[in-house]
C-alpha cells in the first residue's frame, strides 16, 4: 500500500466522519462548523481526482460562500425559537433503509464500471486548438457547452431576484441587511484594508489564467465577491441599494456580452454561440472577464440577502 | 480497489448521508445543510466518472468536470434562496407569535 | 546537492508536522479559549512556516516558490486577524470554556 | 430514431428554436436593467413574440412532418448540444405559450406597475419570473441534452418558487420553502442519474443515448433516481404534499401558471426519458408501478379535493388528481407486449395540454371570486354566479374538461386512454379513469350548485372585477373545450419524429 492510498483512505474516512457528524450533531452551529471543514476536505478530494478547477470552485463556493451563508443564518437563528424536535424512531429507520438502498444503487455502477470506459477527453483535446484555449474545462464551458453556461448565468440572476423578492414591500430598492457578524473591530478593518488589493489582483489573475490552466470566471468571481463582502462586513462600505442602475448593469454585463457574442456568431460564424475562426480566444477572454465581474456582484449580493431598509434619498 | 473507486464509494455514501439528513431533520436550516452534503456527494460521483475517463494526457474527462462547476454554482444559488426564505419565515413567525400564540409550529412538522 | 535538499525538506516538513500535531493536541486539551488560541497560532506560524520552508527547495521555478511564500503570508495574516477577533469576542462576552 | 439522423445537422428553420430560448432571456436581462416599471411592458412584447415563434415552429413541423433541429455552435453531440423540436415539443410549446400569454393578460390587473413612480416588488418579480418560466419551458421542450435539461429544470424551479410566496405571508413562505426543498431534492436526484448515464454511455444527448442504452444496473439505477426526482417535482402521489399549500396560497395568476404550466415541465422530462432517451427500457413491473402511483393520485387527490372547504385548495387538490392521469399513459403506452404506442401517448400529452388550459381558467376564476368576495369559502359562494356569470361559466367549462365530458379536450384525452386500456387489455386502469371522472364531477357539481344557490345574506362585492380578466379566464376555458376538436387535424403532429419501432435495441 503506497503513501498515496493511505492518504486517500484517511481522507475518505475523515470526509465521511465529518459529513455524518454535520448531519447528526445536536446544535445547528456545530453542524455548520463541521460543514465548512467538510467543504475544505472535499476540495482535497477533488485535487486527488485531478480536477483542480473543481477543487478551486468547491473550496471557494461550496465551502466558503455556502459556509458564510449558513453561519449567518445560524447567528440569526439563535435569537429565534427553533424547535428541534427529532422525528420518530420508525421513520428514521425507514429513512435509513431507503438511504442504504440508494447508496447500494450508486455503489454498484461505481464498483462495476463499463468494460470500455467512455470518455470525451480525446474529442475535447482534438477540437480544442481552434479556440486557442489551453484549459480543456474552460473549452467545455465556453465553447462546446456554452449554452449551459449562458443559461446558468440566467439561473444565478433569477436566484438573486428570488432572494430579493423576499424583501418586505417597503424595502424594495433599498439596501440588503447584511448582518455585521463582528462589531466594527480595528483588526477587522485593518484586514479589510489590507487584503482586498491582494485579493482583487488574485481574483483577476484567476480569471485570466483560466484560459490556459485551472481557474476561470467562477473562481475569480468568488474571490472578488469575498473581498467585497469583507469590506462590507468590516463596515468600510455599505451594501449597495438593489435598485441602483450601476448594480443592475454590472449584474447583466456578463450575460449580455455572452449573448451578444453568441448572436454575432450567427452572422460571423454561421451558428449561435460559435466563434469566428481566429477570434475565439480574445472573445472568450472578454466574455470571461465580463462574467467574472457579474458573478462577483451576483454572488456578493446573494450572500448579502434581501433588502431590509428603504433607500435613503 | 483503486483510489477512484474509493472516492466513488465515498460519494455514494455522502449521497446517502445527505438524503438521510434531508428526510429526518425537521429544522429547515439543517435540511439545507443536508441538501448541500447530498449535492457534494453527487458532484463527487461526477468527479469519479471524469477521473475514470482520463485520456489524451488529461487527468480526467473535462466534460463532467465542467458540468460540476456549473452544478456547484447552481447549488449555491439554491442555498442562498433557501436561506433567505428561512430567514424571512423566522421574521414572519416572530411577528405572528408576538401578536398571538405561536400556533404555527404545530403545522411545521407535517 | 539534491540529497542535501531532500534531507532539508524531510527535516523541515517533519518538524512542521510535529508542530501541527502538538497544536492539535493543545487545541483539544487546553482548558479555555484563550490558551487554545495560543496553541492554534503556534501551528499556523511555525508548523506551516516549516512546511513551506521545507518545500521551497523542491520547487521548480521562482514563481512557484513565491506562490508558496504568499500562501504562508496570507495564512499568517488571516490567522492573526481571526485570533484577534475571537479573543475580542471572548473578552466581551466571556468564554464558555 | 433511425441512426441516419443521429448526427443530424441544423435543419432549415432550426434557428427558430434558438429564438424560442433567447427571446425570454433577452426579456429577463432587459427587465433587470430597465427596471420593474417596464417589466410588464417587456413581457407584453416578448410573450406574444415567443408565442408566434412557437406557432411558426409548430406549423413547420406539422406541415413537413419532420423534426427541426439546431446544433448549437456547430458542435455536434456528444461534444456539443443539439436543440430538437419533434411533435411532442411543438404541441406542448404552443399550448404552454398560449396559456402563459393569457395568464399574462389576466395578471395585468394585479401586477400593473406602469403608473407607479418607482419600481415595485411584486410586478418586477412576477413579470421576470413569468418570462423565465416561458424560457425554461421552451428549453425543456427543445433541449436535446440531459444536462441542459437539468439547467432548464433549475431555471424553472428558481422562477416558480418566488411566485408561491409573492405576498410574503408566513404560511405561503412555509409552502414555498417546502416546495423549494422538494424541488431541490428532485433536481439533485435527476443530476445523479445524469452522472451515471454519462459514466456508462459517454453522452448525454437524447438520440445518441437511445442508440447506446442497454439494460444494466447502472442504467436502471440512474433511470429510477431520475424518475423519482422528477416525480417529486411533478408532485406525483405520494410526493405531492408540497403542492396544495403552494398552489393554493399563491396569487391567482401565479397559481394558474404553477398549476397549469410548471408541473408539466418535469412531467415532460419523464416522458422524454422513458420514450426518447431509453425507449423500451420500461418493463411491465415498472410501468405498472408508475401507473399505480398515477391511479392512487387520481383517487386520493379527488377524495381529498371533495373534502375541501376553500375553493383554491379544492382546485389545487384536483391538480394532484389530474397529474395522476398523466402517468396512466406509461402502463398503456410502454407495455412491451403490445405495440399500441400512439394512442396512449397522444392521450397523455393531450391530457397535459387540456389540464393546463382548464386549470389555468379555474384558478383565474377562483382568483376573481376571491377578489370579489374577499374569501373563497365554498359554503358561502351563494349568488356568485349571478354576480360574476362569466367567471363561473369559465369555472364550469374548465370543470367539464376535468371531468372529461364531450366535446372537451379532457374528454378526448381520457377517451384515448380508455381506448388504450381496451386495446392492451388492462381493464383495471379503465375503472380508475371512470371513478376519477365521477369523483371529479362530484366536487365540480358541489361548487357549481353552491354558486348557483341563493346567498344566505345579500352578497356584497368587495371589488369590481375587470372584464378583461373574466374574458381571459373564459378564453382559456373555451380553449379547453375546443381542444376536443384537435382530433380533426393537428393531433397527428404529436407523432412527428416518433421512432417507428420503439424498441430499437430489442431487434
Amino acid at each position: 500500500m503506497s503513501i498515496a492510498s493511505v492518504f486517500d483512505i484517511a481522507l475518505v474516512a475523515l470526509i465521511l466522519t465529518i459529513g455524518a457528524s454535520a448531519i447528526l450533531v445536536r446544535t445547528a452551529f456545530a453542524a455548520v462548523v463541521m460543514f465548512v471543514v467538510y467543504g475544505l476536505l472535499l476540495s482535497m478530494a477533488w485535487v486527488r481526482l485531478h480536477a483542480v478547477d473543481v477543487a478551486l470552485t468547491e473550496a471557494a463556493i461550496g465551502g466558503g460562500m455556502t459556509g458564510l451563508l449558513l453561519l449567518g443564518a445560524v447567528a440569526r437563528s439563535r435569537s429565534v425559537n427553533v424547535d428541534s424536535v427529532r422525528v420518530g424512531y420508525p421513520l428514521r429507520l425507514a429513512a435509513g433503509a431507503l438511504c442504504a438502498l440508494v447508496v447500494a444503487g450508486l455503489a454498484i455502477p461505481i464498483l462495476h464500471p463499463p468494460e470500455a470506459i467512455p470518455t470525451l477527453a480525446p474529442t475535447v483535446m482534438e477540437n480544442l486548438p481552434p479556440s486557442g484555449l489551453g484549459n480543456p474545462v474552460a473549452g467545455v464551458l465556453f465553447v462546446f457547452r456554452a449554452l449551459d453556461t449562458l443559461l446558468e448565468k440566467v439561473v444565478l440572476l433569477l436566484a438573486l431576484l428570488g432572494v430579493w423578492s423576499l424583501a418586505p414591500d417597503h424595502a424594495w430598492g433599498g439596501t440588503p441587511g447584511l448582518q455585521v457578524y463582528a462589531r466594527p473591530d480595528p483588526t477587522l478593518i485593518f484586514l479589510a484594508q489590507l487584503l482586498p488589493p491582494v485579493g482583487i489582483v488574485f481574483g483577476i489573475y484567476m480569471c485570466w489564467v483560466g484560459a490556459k490552466g485551472p481557474g476561470g470566471a467562477f473562481q475569480g468571481g468568488t474571490v472578488l465577491a469575498a473581498m467585497w463582502l469583507l469590506v462590507i462586513v468590516a463596515g468600510l462600505q455599505r451594501a449597495p441599494a438593489i435598485g441602483r442602475l450601476w448594480l443592475r448593469g454590472l449584474l447583466v454585463t456578463g450575460p449580455v456580452l455572452f449573448l451578444v457574442i453568441g448572436l454575432a456568431g450567427w452572422v460571423f460564424a454561421d451558428a449561435f454561440l460559435a466563434y469566428p475562426a481566429g477570434y475565439a480566444k480574445p472573445l472568450i477572454v472578454a466574455v470571461e472577464a465580463a462574467l467574472t465581474l457579474s458573478i462577483a456582484v451576483a454572488l456578493g449580493m446573494l450572500a448579502a440577502g434581501p433588502p431590509v431598509r428603504a433607500q435613503q434619498q | 480497489m483503486n483510489a477512484t473507486t474509493l472516492f466513488g464509494l465515498c460519494g455514494a455514501a455522502l449521497v446517502g448521508i445527505g438524503l438521510y439528513g434531508l428526510i429526518t431533520n425537521p429544522e429547515p436550516l439543517r435540511k439545507i445543510l443536508a441538501f448541500n452534503l447530498l449535492g457534494s456527494g453527487v458532484f463527487l460521483l461526477f468527479g469519479v466518472i471524469a477521473r475514470r475517463g482520463a485520456a489524451a494526457g488529461l487527468g480526467g474527462d473535462p466534460v463532467p468536470q465542467a458540468m460540476v462547476i456549473t452544478a456547484i454554482v447552481v447549488a449555491f444559488a439554491a442555498t442562498a434562496m433557501a436561506i433567505a426564505l428561512v430567514q424571512r419565515l423566522w421574521d414572519e413567525t416572530d411577528r405572528a407569535s408576538i401578536g398571538s400564540d405561536s400556533s404555527e409550529t404545530a403545522e411545521e412538522k407535517s | 546537492m539534491s540529497l542535501v535538499m531532500d534531507i532539508l525538506t524531510i527535516c523541515a516538513v517533519s518538524a512542521g508536522a510535529l508542530f501541527f500535531l502538538a497544536g492539535t493536541v493543545g487545541l483539544l486539551r487546553f482548558p479555555d479559549t484563550l490558551t487554545r488560541l495560543h496553541a492554534l497560532t503556534k501551528v499556523d506560524n511555525l508548523g506551516l512556516g516549516l512546511i513551506v520552508l521545507g518545500l521551497l527547495p523542491q520547487t521548480s521555478s521562482l514563481l512557484f516558490a513565491v506562490k508558496l511564500v504568499i500562501v504562508w503570508l496570507l495564512v499568517q495574516l488571516s490567522g492573526a486577524v481571526v485570533t484577534q477577533l475571537i479573543a475580542g469576542a471572548v473578552r466581551h462576552h466571556g468564554a464558555d470554556g | 430514431m433511425p441512426a441516419a439522423t443521429a448526427l443530424e445537422a441544423t435543419t432549415a428553420g432550426g434557428a427558430l428554436l434558438v429564438l424560442a430560448i433567447v427571446l425570454p432571456v433577452v426579456g429577463i436581462l432587459l427587465s433587470f436593467v430597465l427596471g420593474g416599471r417596464h417589466a410588464g411592458r417587456i413581457a407584453a412584447l416578448l410573450l406574444p413574440a415567443s408565442l408566434s415563434v412557437a406557432c411558426i415552429v409548430f406549423l413547420k413541423v406539422w406541415q413537413s412532418e419532420k423534426s427541426l433541429s439546431y446544433v448549437v455552435g456547430n458542435w455536434k453531440p456528444p461534444l456539443g448540444i443539439t436543440l430538437r423540436a419533434d411533435g411532442l415539443s411543438v404541441a406542448m410549446m404552443v399550448a404552454m405559450a398560449i396559456v402563459i400569454c393569457l395568464i399574462g393578460v389576466f395578471a395585468h390587473a394585479n401586477f400593473d406597475s406602469r403608473a407607479a413612480s418607482a419600481e415595485t416588488r411584486a410586478p418586477m418579480v412576477f413579470w421576470v419570473m413569468l418570462m423565465a418560466i416561458s424560457g425554461a419551458m421552451n428549453m425543456i421542450f427543445l433541449g436535446g441534452d440531459l444536462f441542459t435539461l437539468y439547467v432548464a429544470l433549475e431555471l424553472l424551479t428558481f422562477a416558480a418558487v418566488p411566485l408561491v410566496c409573492l405576498d410574503g405571508r408566513a404560511e405561503t413562505l412555509q409552502a414555498a420553502l417546502r416546495y423549494l426543498l422538494f424541488a431541490l431534492l428532485g433536481s439533485i436526484l435527476y443530476l445523479v442519474g445524469t452522472a451515471l448515464l454519462y459514466g456508462s454511455y459517454g453522452t448525454l444527448d437524447l438520440v445518441l443515448m437511445s442508440q447506446r442504452v442497454q439494460i444494466e444496473p447502472a442504467t436502471l439505477a440512474a433511470a429510477t433516481l431520475m424518475t423519482v426526482g422528477l416525480f417529486a417535482k411533478t408532485a406525483l402521489f405520494p410526493l405531492h404534499l408540497w403542492l396544495p399549500p403552494a398552489h393554493a396560497g399563491a396569487p391567482a395568476a401565479a397559481s394558474a401558471v404553477l398549476s397549469a404550466v410548471v408541473v408539466k415541465g418535469s412531467f415532460f422530462l419523464v416522458v422524454r426519458l422513458w420514450f426518447d432517451a431509453m425507449p423500451g427500457l420500461l418493463n411491465v413491473a415498472g410501468s405498472q408501478l408508475i401507473g399505480a402511483l398515477g391511479a392512487s393520485a387520481i383517487i386520493c387527490g379527488n377524495v381529498v379535493a371533495l373534502r375541501q372547504r376553500r375553493l383554491k385548495l379544492l382546485i389545487a387538490y384536483s391538480t394532484v388528481a389530474q397529474i395522476g392521469y398523466l402517468f396512466l399513459m406509461f402502463p398503456l403506452a410502454a407495455d412491451p407486449l403490445h405495440l399500441q404506442y400512439g394512442d396512449a401517448l397522444t392521450g397523455g400529452m393531450l391530457q397535459a395540454i387540456s389540464h393546463a388550459t382548464a386549470k389555468a381558467a379555474m384558478f383565474m376564476a377562483a382568483g376573481l371570486v376571491y377578489a370579489a368576495l374577499g374569501h373563497d369559502q365554498i359554503s358561502e359562494l351563494g349568488g356568485i354566479s349571478r354576480a360574476l356569470p362569466m367567471t363561473m361559466f369559465a369555472f364550469g367549462l374548465g370543470g367539464l374538461c376535468l371531468i372529461g365530458l364531450p366535446p372537451t379536450g379532457g374528454f378526448l384525452a381520457k377517451w384515448l386512454l380508455l381506448e388504450a386500456t381496451i386495446a392492451t387489455a388492462q381493464w383495471w386502469w379503465a375503472i380508475v379513469i371512470i371513478a376519477g371522472g365521477l369523483l371529479t364531477s362530484a366536487y365540480i357539481f358541489i361548487v357549481l350548485s353552491r354558486a348557483m344557490g341563493r346567498p344566505s345574506a345579500p352578497l356584497i362585492l368587495r371589488a369590481a372585477v375587470p372584464k378583461y380578466q373574466e374574458v381571459a379566464a373564459l378564453g382559456l376555458a373555451l380553449l379547453s373545450v375546443l381542444l376536443g376538436l384537435v382530433a380533426l387535424g393537428p393531433i397527428d403532429v404529436l407523432q412527428v419524429g416518433r421512432p417507428e419501432a420503439p424498441m430499437a435495441w430489442l431487434r
